[in-house]
């Protein structure tokens, strides 16, 4: 049986009361439950405070450059699709630096899932607008209020993610089960974690969240299934927030439908010189 | 008497040049020939101007030459713009029924292309074929081996049958018409089977043979091809090949595949190739194996898309922030482009960093014969592997070694965490901030220069051994300068030529000796600001004396670079 | 007797050490003093060890020094961390009450700064406060231009007048209880003004003269503080500060505005810059006025984010692919950043090509006394401008002149096509496919360099005009090496300096003549590969005898540099 | 009166039958009849079949980078917001390269007209596959078939794009009207217009796409205003494929909340360097 101190990592470099360690706390809490030895993840994460998350737990690691968590994890599990791949950033690092390729691995659907620590502000440089601070949200960089934000979850169902969901960093018991649905379900899951920054944000509060925040599976008749619903339940913020999961669908993911694959990963296969020979000989 | 005589065959976008230019070569091939060919095109998909040249020889060719003996004309422009590059004697073969108001130099066989087609193939577009049998009708070589390729080449079914026909039609008018006017004779020689393969299938083959396993790249002139070709393997050859969104994912992906202990590349062009440069970096910093194909084309931004270049080769060198090892290979030959690709792979895996193969336009579209590829020369060196239940000990990614090259362990396995970061990191892969690690971090990875510089093969030199004048090149232009460099002896010139296709770690010392040897020393670049020259003086603390530089987007013929040197008069 | 003490302020990130160094600094300068003083941190916002070095002297100052005179210790581990760097009987200032087990070396002062702080203040958090009241207490600096300082920082309210009661609480208490024990004196010398600023400060503002309208940035450490200044004058200095999506966007924002014929710019470090450099060549190819400061930290990748480095010259220097003209810039001192942003400017647009200012984390972040900027020497070059009402002839973009230099037009004005292009294009800005054209472009835009290097101020020699030992820097590490010239001159070695900080073009003749005069040279570097020591080789063909190189991601002092050259006998 | 001949460029190099000359003349048509004499236009354009249409104009041009159209767009309005800025695309350049420009231009709300002509394939670079191909679409980068496609009107729609349209190049009439609108729209005007590539799509060709495409206008009640609608609307592909506007939306402009544009044009305010002083005051 795997337990939580087999994800006991390096020292921790967060600010004292920060939504990240609520985040540390539901991962490794899913990972243990899930019964997953450390070495059969991957953790691949973008620069910013979300970023060190994989440091903090003992699997493999892989931190990658700010933005480009997602093309590198995609890449890691095609070669090795036995490996559980977790994607981790901020929301700079995932929504600025990194939407494009957010918007086209969610259309792909790899088998990985991602978290997005959105505390709605750059962390680690300081306190700039993010792209999902709140419209008007005054940072030093954004003297007259940041402008209006991407909305991740529209977006996501927008280019048809197959798992979409969203966690709240005061709630671990919660955001621990989303986060083992996600790693169960085959495809892209992705999950916005609503993430207080204790120091840069002094607006999204824990309190902020936990007077909005409330829990889909509660709402008896919603249908995360159903994707005009998904769209419109995507647009709450303000007074209501929803967490939990807002759309899943089933499709076939980018790594099943690769032929190269059907022998096993990648990362096992022999390299057969001779039968270059075939190629060659097409060139007579 | 020897065979040296180049075809030509132009006219516009769509009208099929290219596979007339391809199979032309390739029956040519077939009989024994060395063939060369090089193709000119334009950024449009229909329309313009477009070329394709083929030169073939009965000993070995390595670059397109300069007066034309047949010049197929599928359009009037083809016969304005190249009749002046015409041979004393060349040929026009064209369309008189379609192409009125023909004048000037040249001798004129006029051939019912179109007509032709339409009567015996029932199709006037496929008069590009006739073109091509009128051609081999003209030199009276065996068309069964042009109807071989042609049924290779368009397949069994009714297109291949119709083009046979169409070539027929051609080839016949030709002989009929044209015996007595026309009495070259090219037979086929051997029966010797030579490949005939383009520089960017070569990378594919040599990354195939290398056990690439994982291609992702962004479309771009000229590297589309090596994506495409490997696509095309995908599934015979368990590669799996993505096409990104774009290039910094492509780069980011590989990177993550190196990581998890996959071979694997990109290719692309300088646009691209810019995108990844900080991917290249964090190549560097997390000691991941990757190769990358940078296929110039005249820069800066979109350029000349569809043209050649060798202006990448600094930015290359240095391209990134920070400081780390790398390698830098820039294949001279078809033939180089496979086994250099081979050895990048090696190279990356060995010493855990990038490489960058520097191919570009000329290599990647010009077709060559090759002897063929002796597959027991291929080794595969993964470089020194970790396996936990052998090694019994606590797993370091970045173990600092003498040489500076940490054993790898992949991501999976148990009893050995695989962590590294693109930040500042210990051995373990985590991030640290004090001085000292970091001082022991840079020397580690940059000792790791010390061995791949002794991997290094020194650059040849050709022609005599000692030489009053040395030229000097570097990649795709090599079968070019070879040839002038036999000119100019044949005319009693001393020179040579030192030719770099390895050109970081850069082999100072042999160039800086071979430079000592000559009396005068001249580079030959495709760029505009002699690229290889600067590094040469960056490395060795010596000026070449002459520079003979072309950045107009064409490559280099034996002749322009005899005509150079003897002006340049070194 | 002359004043040269060095003051340290260390804590934890969130302790409020950059504060106190500031106010600290901004102290003595307001007495007179001139002062510098940088800061060391890690990449985080609570915890860790962060310090803030200040200077003071009575003449001028561009470094930090070694020994530390007096240390604020805000916690334990900088007693732990510092006590080693301490001068013959430095001075430890720390809480007693709080801080524990204390020994080794120093003269320990004690002050409850906690109980003060919370006693006087009401509140324990400026405990931070206190202790800087406490360390000019101790010197018997005059509290009212601290009071005045604190007004300043923390505003006319209640928080401004509890830190300042703060204060008083701990410069009342080391007066009381030191008296004896420490005589040592600094009071105001003169009401002199001077400014106190940092290096991003100066560029900042330095833009701003230069009539720079547009910035558009993505946050990255050191560089974010530019954006930041900027934006905070936005409103007042009609200026536009746009934080974009990514560092793509904003090298592709700042051309489409400078197209447009607004002065912009864009500020970054390593990583963002790899994500420039097509865009750079886009305005090579363009001929678009930009500036681009690149504020070097240590690479490859994330590297050390809150450190410094001088490890992009040669990847400025050769940056993306193909060939264009450029101008590559290192200010050397905080002064010359200022003027030197304006600069880029002016060379921008005269020359329309893309200008790099290298800085680097420790220009950016240090302070120093600068005697102001006489904005009566600031010029506003534009280039030659078209206006189609008085040329009355057909206007084309790309012009070909003698000087390379096409007369601007911007979009909007009636009588003017303004049309350029990424690929190759004619003189009218649009594509073309030509060979001789091609050449034309080249040929035209790459004259430029001609005239833009006569703009090239000759790098100035510091120290004897001829000496056995030259040194040569550039960018940063001027301050350091300057007065390592001045220690070993003093000691009667014979050395001298060359400090570059217009790069590129590269000044190779004074080079070469400075080289020429010495016996032995050595280059000193803010890296491990000696970056420009390769590009004086490939300039001027020597070598230089020497290296003094240092990668920690820490700044030079000049105490450590005489050492280096002592070492290296050169 | 501004007449079509003003607009007339140089010499084309489109193949005979592509859709782009459909384009062409809509964008001619749309700028002589809102008669906006062609110095006042700038077209901003990337690298593609497409990005060539600028210089078939006789406007001011500023072709970029492939993937790049719309910072540069973007920052050369907010140089001179006068201009009437025309950013001008492909489908690979807008959605594969420029993917993250687009989803952050259109939060931002420039006020931009930006035309993308979805061809559903790599024209220039013969016929690779593009984000917007459809599923299973072969292509010698895809010889399985293209992934699943981003549906780039549901993403506008989730980036709140203020103007939202569909256009197809075989209804030069209906284009050229949906290409006035947008001009005259305050802020961010996508129009992605169905264009047939003759020779690299050989499924979406004018004939499928006739036989698919019907004008919203012409739906009685169909309220673009309405964005849960309009998502399901753009939802809509394959039988039945809506032109028209599908989502419109006013709000702030960026460049209007700019203070600095309130005197005028960046590019024509005066350097005033004396001013400088009160700012070196500062760190006295
Ligand atoms: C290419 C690049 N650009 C910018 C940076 C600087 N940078 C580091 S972290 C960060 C933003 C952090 O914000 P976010 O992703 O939201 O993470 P958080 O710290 O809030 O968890 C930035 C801009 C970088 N490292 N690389
Ligand atoms: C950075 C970069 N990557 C790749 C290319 C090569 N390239 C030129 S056009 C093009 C794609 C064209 O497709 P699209 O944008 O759909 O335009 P179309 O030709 O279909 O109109 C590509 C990949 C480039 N010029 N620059
Ligand atoms: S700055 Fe904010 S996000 Fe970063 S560690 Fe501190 S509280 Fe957390
Ligand atoms: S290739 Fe297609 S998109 Fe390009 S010009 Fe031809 S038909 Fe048009
Ligand atoms: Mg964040
Ligand atoms: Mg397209």
């Amino acid at each position: 049986m795997v337990a939580m101190t087999d994800y006991a990592g390096s020292k921790l470099a967060w600010c004292p009361g920060c939504g990240n360690f609520g985040i540390l706390s539901a991962v490794n809490k899913a990972l243990v439950e899930l019964n997953i030895e450390p070495h059969r993840v991957l953790m691949v994460s973008g620069i910013g405070q979300a970023g060190k998350l994989p440091h903090y737990t003992r699997c493999n690691i892989l931190n990658m450059l700010h933005g480009r968590t997602l093309p590198a994890a995609a890449g890691a599990k095609i070669a090795n699709p036995e490996l559980i791949v977790i994607a981790v950033g901020g929301d700079g690092d995932g929504y600025g630096e990194g939407g494009n390729h957010f918007i086209h691995a969610m259309r792909r659907n790899h088998d990985i899932t991602y978290l997005v620590h959105n505390n709605q502000v750059y962390g680690l440089t300081k306190g700039q607008a993010s792209p999902t601070s709140d419209l008007g949200f005054v940072t030093k960089t954004t003297l007259r209020g940041a402008t209006m934000p991407l909305n991740p979850l529209a977006l996501a169902i927008a280019c048809d993610a197959s798992f979409v969901g969203r966690g709240f960093a005061g709630d671990v018991e919660h955001l621990a089960n989303l986060i083992k649905m996600g790693i169960t379900h085959k495809g892209f899951a992705f999950i916005d974690v609503l993430q207080p920054c204790v120091i840069f944000n002094r607006k999204n509060t824990y309190n902020w969240y936990r007077e909005r925040v409330y829990k889909l599976e509660e709402e008896t008749n919603y249908d995360p299934s159903n994707k005009a619903a998904a769209f419109n339940k995507a647009q709450e913020w303000g007074e209501q927030i929803p967490i939990g999961i807002i759309y899943r669908k089933q499709r076939p993911t980018f790594e099943e439908q690769l032929p190269a694959l059907d022998k096993g990963p990648l990362v096992k296969q022999k390299i057969e010189i001779g039968r270059i020979e075939e190629l060659l000989d097409e060139f007579l | 008497m020897s065979v040296d005589i180049n075809f030509m065959v132009g006219g516009e976008a769509g009208q099929g040049v290219q596979s007339v230019g391809f199979i032309l070569a390739k029956s040519f091939a077939r009989g024994g020939y060395y063939v060369f060919a090089d193709q000119d095109y334009e950024s449009r998909i229909r329309g313009g101007h477009n070329f394709f040249r083929v030169r073939v020889k009965d000993t070995r060719v390595e670059a397109i030459a300069e007066p034309v003996d047949i010049l197929l004309a599928l359009n009037k422009e083809s016969i304005d713009l190249h009749q002046g590059e015409l041979a004393k004697g060349g040929i026009i073969l064209f369309d008189g029924e379609k192409i009125e108001d023909i004048s000037g130099d040249g001798n004129f066989f006029s051939v019912p292309l179109e007509r032709l087609a339409e009567e015996k193939a029932g199709n006037k577009l496929m008069a590009n074929t006739t073109a091509l049998g009128a051609a081999l009708g003209l030199v009276g070589y065996d068309f069964e081996l042009l109807d071989k390729v042609l049924r290779e080449h368009f397949g069994a079914g009714e297109i291949g049958e119709n083009n046979i026909k169409a070539a027929k039609a051609g080839y016949e008018y030709t002989r009929e018409n044209f015996k007595r006017d026309f009495d070259y004779r090219l037979s086929p020689i051997s029966d010797t089977k030579r490949m005939l393969l383009n520089g960017h299938e070569a990378v594919a083959l040599g990354a195939i043979a290398a056990g690439c396993k994982f291609m992702a790249g962004y479309p771009m002139t000229p590297s589309t091809s090596i994506m495409e070709y490997m696509a095309a393997k995908a599934k015979d050859f368990d590669l799996v090949v993505l096409q990104s969104e774009d290039e910094i994912a492509a780069i980011n992906m590989i990177i993550g595949a190196g990581y998890a202990g996959v071979r694997a590349m990109t290719a692309t062009s300088g646009s691209g190739f810019c995108l990844m440069v900080e991917g290249l970096g964090l190549a560097g910093i997390t000691e991941t194996p990757i190769v990358i194909v940078d296929g110039q084309r005249p820069g800066p931004a979109t350029g000349l898309p569809t043209r050649t270049e060798q202006s990448d080769l600094e930015f290359a060198l240095h391209a990134s922030h920070g400081e780390f090892p790398r390698a830098v290979l820039a294949p001279a030959t078809i033939e180089d482009a496979f086994w250099l690709t081979i050895k990048a792979f090696n190279l990356a895996e060995k010493y855990q960093l990038p490489v960058i193969v520097l191919t570009d336009q000329h290599l990647a579209s010009s077709y060559s014969t090759v002897g063929g590829f002796d597959l027991s020369n291929v080794t595969i060196d993964r470089g020194i592997l970790f396996s936990p239940e052998e090694a019994g000990e606590e797993y370091k990614r970045h173990r600092i070694t003498k040489s500076g090259v940490s054993p790898r362990a992949f991501p999976g396995q148990k009893g050995a965490q695989v962590a590294t970061d693109a930040d500042e990191h210990d051995e373990a892969g985590h991030l640290i901030e004090d001085a000292e690690t970091r001082t022991q971090m840079v020397q580690k990875r940059m000792c790791k220069l010390i061995d791949l510089k002794k991997e290094i093969a020194p650059p040849q030199l050709y022609g005599p051994r000692k030489a009053e004048t040395i030229l000097i090149g570097w990649g795709s232009t090599c079968g070019a300068i070879r040839e002038a460099v036999d000119i100019l002896g044949q005319e009693k010139a001393s020179v040579n030529l030192l030719h770099l296709s390895e050109l970081w770690p850069f082999p100072a010392e042999v160039v800086a000796e071979a430079l000592s040897n000559a009396r005068t020393s001249c580079v030959i670049e495709n760029n505009a600001t002699g690229q290889l020259a600067h590094l040469i003086r960056a490395e060795t603390g010596k000026e070449v004396s002459g520079k003979i530089l072309k950045y107009d987007g064409r490559p280099f013929t034996p002749a322009y670079i005899v005509r150079e040197v003897k002006k340049e008069g070194c």
